[in-house]
């Protein structure tokens, strides 16, 4: 470290003791799980606290950070669970849980008659391609002993699954929140026929993910985003309402929809974290999710759950912050 | 440097073409970007799709798509640039809504597609067809507005009636403006053929460059983008032609 | 009966950017049925203004005309035009420019191809039906647009110097043609030419204008018999009323348009 | 109909305006698509977005980048076109990639722009940058080869070398065929904000409309495709007016 | 000293939609430095062609065109040409036109206009410097393209059918003008015509030219001393030189094309 008697009073660049590092961060900041991480930490000066020079780049989704990871100008991202096969293909690496979400449905229209899985057979299907929408109708068609051959699947870009179902182009929506509420509110007598609660085996679990590069050359900055990430999510976990506020005001979504995704999904204290990563829970689930991955064909053949969710970091960062 | 011979074209063609794939190569090779591949995946890619039929799939149904939305949206820009270059009434009432769509995003239409149209081939195809046309109009429109005045007044006194000035002087008259209007629909046809295809397509290109995007399937996306521009210039190409054809009583070098 | 062409008080002026033009300034002409009129003048003078006027491709200021006791309100194909740039559609041969006017009188194809072919022929152009525009000469293009307005054969003529870019000997021959179809068919013709040779040899009536602004300064009329011959063009006469016309074209009022407006 | 007066535009631009208004409120009230908000909603969308200063923010960085790629882009599409029309080894090596690029979805590209200009504002930009030059290449490449012989032959005849040609012959004759160009580019730059705006964009209309189609807040979709329809139009407006002035010596209606 | 212009065998073939056209065949003429030779003959018989090779705005088929000596390669400033369709640029006003080939000169901005203005008066369009193309009646059109290149002060000029659209009087004093700077300049000029009087008049020596395919048919030296004045036109020895290539252009053979082409 450095002397402390050195005239910079700038104690971003000397928070804690150590030289403070640039790192680039990713968030959704449609997303609860994204955009309340970051409006909290900039709330309590996490930031500062951590010595990270942040820079920070609201996505829309989770394969474009990848790419920004690919092309080095992004660090640390966050995505949802649908998009958590690509760290699973080698893309990034896993360095935190985030949530789990039970805002995934299987809705059936009220003209289509079908009141469980097993009725939608040979109905049509919209899905959005690629996100957790897919996933909730595969395990559904699973467990009702279907396969895809037997609906006729209609891939369409997410909000206009709202649109193709309220319109009745489509007999059953596969789709996750908030575009489930807004199906239920235009179409009040639709069915939701199925939902994550129905399927404990499989935990859809958001992620914050590092970039390969990162993992490599910017380890130590890696982990203080972790610090900063493990007392954010202390703070949104215990408040809630406060959380929603703050990433309302930062990202200038409303705050009824953020309050709804908060209502469909559970946060873990950081201590849980903490304790899933060393029991192996953590990568169990990350492990189950990734047989769903290869079921439904976004990755050939599964890879060790080690290489691709890191928790030895999340470990350090734990300890550096007690 | 009129008169000089030169070398064809084709062969300039082809030059750059090896150029490009060398850079490409180059920068696939060099870079440490694990997203950009490289001539033989892609290639490999290419192969696995001839093999496995997807790619004739996909192709096939793309190609229907914005030949039927092309072919529709020119045919129908043509009279309506008419229309606006000719009436002022009709160019009072639609321009402001051909100005205004122009500008809107395709993706934002989608919505409104699909409550109006589905999500059948129609809609599908009427995403095209809007690009189309809304590109084609505006340069038809102004084709018309410059046709010199002397050509009109000639067929005048020949005793033209609007129709026949519109069949006879007008569209050939504004035939270099309605090529370029043709050739920029061109374009925005197969630019738009991933927004449209968003729209429920089991097959098609852009579905499957909007899948490989989200998989991160580079080489297969890189593959679409090969396949959708070799169409698109080969279509040109033809378009060229055409041109070639029916402008050539044009004094131009 | 009402005179074929009647040209009451007209004043045009042009809107342009250096400001207004006045290109006629209150001029009056009556043109009877059958009657040749020729229209001289010192360039710029407003003939091509006039012929305009008359065949409905502008509108006066003030002032009316009237072509066969109605007011014109727009171009037809009872008045022919030749223009003075020829007007060729360039993406047309010859012979489609010449069957252009043809075809909208729904004459069958093979009679406006016997009819093109004929009018072609008359102008030296037999061989040129399929040639573009851009193919012609100048004097090949000027005769080109000849026959398309013959071919049409409307009962009104209107003919911006229609033989300008022709050798001397086309040009007599052109003249006769023009002539004897005229007698034939008893057709009006308005005629502009800077050739007073020319306009003394067609015309029955001489209409000489001046410039600056645009009037009719002169009307000479010719008293020589139909048909016209070379030898007449010999005559003492004719030089005498050739005489007159030069004088009036070129009054010195008339020409200060060259060499004195610019001091 | 050349002649009479008649209303004039901007009056029926107002009647088509109205009417459209009209139609889609009926829609609003008729249909029970409750994605298809009224005007009244929409109007109270906009008046917040006024007050809390949204709209204007969002609006004023998607205008700063639609301006700024498409000046550039046809900045350098007017020098590129002429290159293209006049030596045939520009033609040769530039003309295929310029279609290949014009029939390559914008979205397609994003992964490779990401590569080479990462996530800032450049990179949106020039996602812009790109649309606009794309369409405005074609049209000005085909207005110089549509320029008059004649009058490149008169500017040699008086001394001219090709630089002066361009800049006092090609330049002003091909005028109303960039002007397609220009007003192509510019339908193309704003229709390409959103596929920029995925791009990492913390403000921006496209941006503005993606989260709002996140959140089904359908008539935050309207207002922002209504700002970008009405800027639209404005801009082109712009561009007629500079059209009528630089083009004032053609002999047309 | 080598002749100003040598056109040494040339034949044009002209790559037409209905076959190749033989335009000049096998023509060959020198014009000496200082000459005027002008060129008269049938429309059609090829002097735009001619013309254009000189001014190295076509190339020759087989033969070859120098001037000054060197195999000509394209246009130059050198050769200034007056077009048969005038070719103003009509985006620019009248005096800019005039100022198009002077402002390449690199005369300042002072100089340009004073020298527009001159040639301009010329003209007679003082008055019409601000007026665009389209604003100018057709002979205003055609003068003007003649103070454009008057401007440039070339020492070879090329001139097609220059006073085509000029009433009389005007062309009379353009005549006059023309011979006078050219004396004073000692240029040379070639100058296509169809008016045999203007030929005879203006050249040292007449090119007369036969058409299908294009040939130099006869020349005729005109002896008559410079300057030339309105007198000589009333002379003999002027009416025999006329008459001598009256029967050059007007030969049975050459004008052939318009009424026996077709049949
Ligand atoms: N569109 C126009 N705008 C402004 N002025 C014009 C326009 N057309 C013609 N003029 C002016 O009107 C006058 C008469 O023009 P017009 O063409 O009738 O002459 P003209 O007698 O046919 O001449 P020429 O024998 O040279 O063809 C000229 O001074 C000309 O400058
Ligand atoms: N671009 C061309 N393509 C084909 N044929 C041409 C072309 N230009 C000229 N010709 C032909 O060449 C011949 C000579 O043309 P040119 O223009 O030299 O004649 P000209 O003597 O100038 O006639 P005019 O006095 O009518 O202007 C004509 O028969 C014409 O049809
Ligand atoms: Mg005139
Ligand atoms: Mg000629």
């Amino acid at each position: 470290g450095c002397s402390g008697d050195s005239e910079s009073s700038d104690d971003q660049a000397m928070a804690g003791g150590r030289e403070s590092v640039e790192l680039n961060v990713g968030y959704i900041d449609t997303s609860i799980n994204g955009v309340g991480v970051i409006a909290v930490a900039n709330e309590l000066e996490l930031w500062e606290k951590a010595g990270i020079d942040v820079n920070l780049t609201p996505f829309t989704n989770g394969p474009t950070q990848v790419e920004a990871m690919a092309a080095g100008s992004l660090d640390v991202g966050y995505m949802g669970a649908g998009a958590t096969w690509m760290p699973a293909s080698g893309q990034a690496v896993i360095v935190a849980p985030s949530e789990a979400t039970y805002g995934d449905f299987l809705i059936a229209s009220p003209d289509s008659g079908a009141q469980s899985v097993e009725d939608i057979e040979g109905l049509r299907v919209g899905v959005p391609v690629g996100g957790s929408g897919e996933m909730i109708l595969s395990l559904a068609l699973d467990a009702a002993g279907l396969t895809e051959d037997d609906i006729e699947k209609v891939p369409l870009d997410p909000p206009a699954v709202v649109s193709a179902f309220v319109s009745g182009q489509i007999d059953v929506a596969a789709i996750f929140s908030p575009l489930s509420d807004q199906i239920m509110q235009s179409v009040p007598e639709a069915v939701v026929i199925a939902n994550n609660k129905d399927f404990p085996d499989v935990t859809f679990l958001g992620a914050w993910v590092a970039s390969n590069q990162a993992m490599e050359g910017k380890q130590e900055a890696v982990e203080r985003f972790l610090e900063v990430y493990i007392e954010a999510n202390d703070y949104r976990k215990e408040n809630p309402e406060e959380t929603v506020e703050l990433a309302a005001a930062e990202s200038g979504a409303p705050a009824e929809q953020l309050q709804g995704q908060v209502d469909a999904l559970e946060w873990f204290t950081s201590d849980q974290l903490l304790a899933d990563n060393e029991d192996g829970t953590t990568r169990e689930r990350f492990g189950a999710l990734q047989d769903l991955f290869v079921e439904l064909g976004r990755m050939e053949s599964p890879r060790p759950v080690e290489e691709w969710v890191d928790v030895d970091l999340f470990a350090q960062a734990a300890e550096s912050l007690s | 440097m009129r008169r000089r011979q030169g070398v064809s074209l084709a062969w300039l063609y082809l030059a750059t073409f090896v150029l490009g794939i060398g850079l490409w190569w180059l920068y696939a090779a060099l870079g440490d970007n694990e997203l950009a591949p490289a001539p033989p995946e892609v290639i490999e890619s290419f192969r696995e799709g001839l093999r496995d039929g997807w790619l004739l799939e996909h192709t096939a149904a793309s190609l229907q798509r914005v030949v039927a939305g092309f072919l529709l949206g020119v045919a129908l820009a043509i009279p309506a640039g008419f229309l606006m270059g000719w009436y002022r009434w009709a160019r009072g009432m639609v321009e402001p809504w051909v100005q205004f769509f122009r500008t809107v995003p395709p993706l934002a239409l989608i919505p409104l597609v699909i409550v109006f149209l589905g999500i059948g081939e129609t809609a599908k195809i009427f995403v095209i067809f809007l690009a189309a046309f809304l590109s084609c109009v505006i340069a038809t429109f102004q084709g018309v507005r410059n046709v010199d005045v002397t050509f009109v007044n000639a067929a005048r006194v020949l005793g033209a009636n609007d129709a026949t000035i519109f069949a006879r002087v007008i569209v050939p008259a504004s035939m270099p403006y309605i090529f370029v209007g043709m050739r920029v629909a061109l374009g925005s046809s197969w630019a738009t053929l991933v927004a449209s295809e968003l729209l429920a397509a089991p097959t098609g290109l852009g579905r499957m460059m909007q899948s490989a995007q989200q998989f991160l399937q580079t080489e297969r996306i890189v593959v679409g983008i090969i396949m959708i521009g070799a169409l698109g210039f080969a279509m040109d190409r033809l378009l060229l032609v055409l041109e070639r054809r029916l402008t050539s009583w044009q004094e131009v070098r | 009966m009402a005179p074929m062409i009647s040209i009451q008080a007209v004043t045009k002026v042009y809107q342009s950017s250096r400001g207004d033009v006045t290109s006629l300034d209150d001029v009056s002409l009556d043109v009877d049925r059958g009657e040749f009129v020729t229209l001289v003048g010192p360039s710029g003078c407003g003939k091509s203004t006039m012929l305009n006027l008359v065949a409905g491709l502008l509108e006066p200021t003030s002032g009316q005309v009237l072509v066969n006791g109605a007011p014109v309100s727009g171009p037809g194909p009872d008045r022919g035009v030749i223009f003075q740039q020829y007007a060729l559609f360039p993406w047309l041969t010859a012979r489609k420019n010449v069957e252009f006017g043809l075809r909208l009188q729904g004459l069958s194809k093979r009679e406006r191809r016997e009819r093109a072919q004929h009018y072609l022929e008359l102008v030296g152009l037999g061989r040129f039906g399929s040639a573009l525009p851009k193919e012609l000469s100048g004097g090949m293009k000027q005769r080109c647009a000849i026959a398309r307005a013959y071919a049409v054969n409307p009962s009104l003529l209107l003919m911006d110097e229609p033989f300008g870019a022709l050798d001397a000997l086309t040009r007599v021959q052109m003249q006769d043609d023009l002539l004897a179809t005229w007698q034939q068919e008893r057709r009006t013709v308005l005629f502009i030419t800077h050739d007073v040779d020319e306009a003394v040899y067609l015309a029955g009536r001489v209409v000489v204008m001046s410039p600056h602004p645009g009037r009719i300064s002169d009307i000479v009329d010719v008293p020589l018999p139909y048909p016209r011959t070379e030898d007449m063009r010999l005559s003492p006469q004719f030089a005498e009323i050739r005489g007159r016309v030069w004088r009036g074209v070129h009054h010195p009022s008339a020409t200060s348009n060259l060499r004195g407006d610019g001091a």
